[in-house]
């Protein structure tokens, strides 16, 4: 029974921590500019990032060690310093928007402007993490999330030429707008393959003690759980595409975004979108600050774990404490939501590389994996996806000059 | 057993099993026509920014001393206190009071206090 | 006099002719009569060099990580006396490269 | 470690000031926010969608409407259109 429910939790969490602000903005814009032709990123992006998941819960299972812990006892620290300082950088302009996804989703609903509510909302999030734990979060977050469901039957609605959507399925150069279209590559893959997943999945599997008897369920979940989350950032670009293409609409602000569910839902169109955007950014905004608190501590070697009360574990609870109020700050100062998304996207896809390649050796240490260690086709996927993602990091700057964001 | 593989910045262990900081350094002792001796370990943010460079150091140093809650930014540990060197390093020290977990209490005391609930 | 571990791991080693023959990568240590000591020092091309290497990756493509180094490859295993730590910055060994172990 | 520090924030600074609006992207800009304001007046009219959303998506139009600056007629239609939508959405509540 306990692998059933885990399975479930990782299907619930694929869908519900898949969809936040970054998924939503990229797909929404994907889909408004080139129809269906980008979803062969998001496929590959998922490949990389259900293989990197599944790598990240097998270390917990079989080393009972953190991901951040075992970089740092493996490469020393000078290595360590300026991986986690940029990725502590890149989570906290993350935070910021996905706070700023939440605030939007009010404002969609009231009225009542971003900048107003965006510290509240960071407040009401850190209360949630200090008096819950991470399953209390994890689940009920993502079964919220599973409201993304309504996207599926959208598109569904809006029943796609499927010819026209096979063919986006496979890598495609682009017809026109050259710069914008490389630059959504690279934002769909900084999107889905966000290093806070690993560090938060792999802390979650050492909290919740999985052990060797794990590895199926791990498998499972990491297959389901983010399939289905991909599934639904795909139906997220059918619907933009169904309905924003055809009008020659470009997406340049959420409010836009809004509308894609009207057309199927009519007057619950909006409202839906909203509750949807703003439970998705409010369980990655949980995820990304307590991810980054666990990396912090782990590569520091303080007490870490949600479960416990905070009075045990003070510095990790103040690292999530102080990304949150920053967090709210930033959004605080009225900088707009999607721009910030998106420059987070970029950031995040020049980081990722220093994230991925130490997986590499600490997946390949019989130390800690016993003879669980990574076989020939782990090894490969991963290879490819440092490559792939140095590639990315490379032409992220020079793109970005074009204008391509 | 091998110094750097198996101990250096690895996770330290106290007594009752609470995480208290990392191995950031490995002080070794000279001696004429002797091997040299392993001392002690040592732990502290001097300590790590020390390994990136001495800049870093001087920098984490006069910043511990402006907080001014550790009493000194590197904490040295006995070798001999060191029990056993398996993936984690477990050492005989109530880490409570001890300076690893000062940055805690002092965060416990002096922000947490203030959290109603 | 004292010398740190972490600070040692990584320097550049030259033989007493000043010819090069390293970066340490490893500290051996062995309990002796209730002490901990440092009996040998491993010099080779530095343990990050070695794992980013190709030859590194090589390894671990197969699947099959730093079970075996080819012989070129091996670290030098300089024995505690030969080793001058006088100037931890720059390790110097007393006798020549070519005499020491592998 | 320097380099490290100051590749980070060259790179931001990038990001950050990127943009330079030139003509083309202008006129798409134009006929993308009229496209919008179309699409949601119409859904307005056919209550699909509440006063108050259809207010937001007019102010937002009208900003960035009056950051790209474009005077071609395109333009003036949009901004014109988007101004319409607010003072209808005004109206209506």
């Amino acid at each position: 029974m306990k692998n059933i429910g885990q399975v479930a939790l990782g299907v619930i969490t694929g869908i519900g921590g898949f969809l936040e602000i970054g998924t939503m903005a990229t797909s929404a814009e994907a889909g408004a500019a080139f129809r269906y032709s980008l979803i062969w990123s998001v496929v590959l992006g998922t490949i990389c990032l259900i293989f990197l998941i599944e790598m990240s819960g097998r270390h917990a299972a079989i080393s009972k060690h953190s991901l951040a812990g075992a970089v740092r006892e493996r490469f020393g620290f000078p290595f360590v310093v300026v991986p986690r300082a940029a990725e502590l950088i890149v989570n906290l302009l993350l935070l910021g928007a996905e706070i700023g996804g939440v605030c939007f989703a009010i404002k969609l609903l009231t009225g009542v402007p971003i900048q107003l509510i965006a510290i509240p909302i960071g407040i009401i999030i850190w209360i949630l993490i200090w008096l819950g734990t991470l399953d209390g979060i994890e689940y009920g977050t993502a079964a919220l999330g599973m409201l993304a469901i309504a996207f599926v039957v959208a598109a569904v609605k809006y029943h796609p030429p499927l010819h026209e959507l096979a063919r986006g399925f496979a890598p495609a150069m682009p017809h026109h707008d050259a710069a914008h279209y490389w630059f959504l590559v690279i934002s769909i893959i900084g999107a889905n393959v966000s290093p806070y997943m690993l560090y938060f999945y792999s802390s979650g599997g050492i909290e919740d003690e999985w052990d060797e008897k794990s590895l199926g369920t791990n498998r499972l979940t990491a297959i389901l759980g983010m399939g289905f989350g991909a599934a639904t950032a795909i139906t997220v670009i059918i619907c933009s595409a169904h309905v924003f293409e055809p009008l020659g609409i470009r997406i340049d602000h959420y409010e836009q975004v809004a509308f894609v569910l009207v057309p199927a839902f009519g007057k619950w169109g909006v409202p839906l979108f909203a509750i949807i955007l703003g439970v998705c950014c409010f369980g990655a905004a949980t995820e990304v600050s307590l991810a980054s608190a666990y990396s912090l501590a782990q590569s520091l070697g303080w007490n870490w774990a949600e479960d416990d009360k905070p009075q045990r574990e003070a510095r990790f609870a103040l690292t999530y404490t102080v990304m949150l109020f920053f967090g709210g700050v930033i959004m605080a100062t009225g900088i707009d939501p999607l721009k910030l998304t998106m420059l987070t996207m970029g950031l995040t896809a020049v980081v990722l590389p220093l994230a991925i390649i130490p997986f590499i050796i600490i997946m390949n240490d019989e130390k800690y994996m016993h003879e669980h260690t990574n076989g020939p086709i782990g090894n490969t996927v991963v290879v490819f996806t440092i490559v792939l993602t140095a590639i990315v990091a490379l032409v992220t700057i020079p793109l970005e000059i074009m204008g391509g964001s | 057993m091998k110094l750097i593989n198996d101990v250096l910045d690895k996770q330290l262990i106290d007594r009752d099993c609470r995480k208290c900081g990392r191995v950031d350094g490995i002080v070794i002792e000279l001696r004429e026509d002797e091997p040299p001796r392993v001392a002690a370990i040592e732990c502290g943010f001097a300590v790590c920014a020390r390994r990136v460079s001495e800049r870093w150091e001087r920098f984490a140093v006069v910043a511990g001393k402006r907080l001014g809650v550790r009493k000194s930014p590197r904490y040295r540990i006995a070798w001999e206190k060191v029990l056993d060197t398996g993936l984690d390093i477990d050492v005989d020290i109530d880490s409570e009071d001890a300076p690893p977990l000062a940055w805690e209490k002092w965060i416990r005391e002096h922000i947490f206090a203030k959290v109603p609930f | 006099m004292e010398i740190r571990a972490e600070l040692l791991l990584g320097r550049q080693v030259v033989d007493v002719n000043g010819k090069h023959v390293g970066h340490i990568e490893e500290l051996i240590a062995e309990e002796r009569g209730g002490e901990t000591v440092i009996v040998e020092f491993h010099a080779g091309r530095g343990a990050m060099a070695e794992r980013m290497s190709a030859h590194g990756v090589a390894m671990i493509f197969l699947g099959i990580f730093g079970a075996r180094r080819r012989g070129s490859q091996k670290p030098y295993r300089i024995n505690w006396r030969d080793l001058d730590l006088s100037d931890p910055q720059h390790p110097r060994t007393t006798k020549p490269v070519d005499e020491l172990a592998r | 470690m320097r380099g490290a520090v100051l590749l980070l924030i060259t790179l931001a600074l990038f990001l950050a000031c990127s943009k330079q609006p030139d003509a083309g992207k202008q006129l798409r800009t134009a006929q993308s926010w009229h496209a919008t304001i179309d699409l949601v007046s119409d859904a307005l009219h056919r209550g699909k969608v509440t006063a108050k959303y259809a207010k937001q998506v007019a102010e937002v139009a009208q900003e960035e409407l009056a950051k790209e600056g474009g005077d071609d007629h395109e333009s003036h239609v949009a901004i014109e259109a988007a101004r319409a939508l607010r003072a209808e959405t005004e109206k209506r509540r």
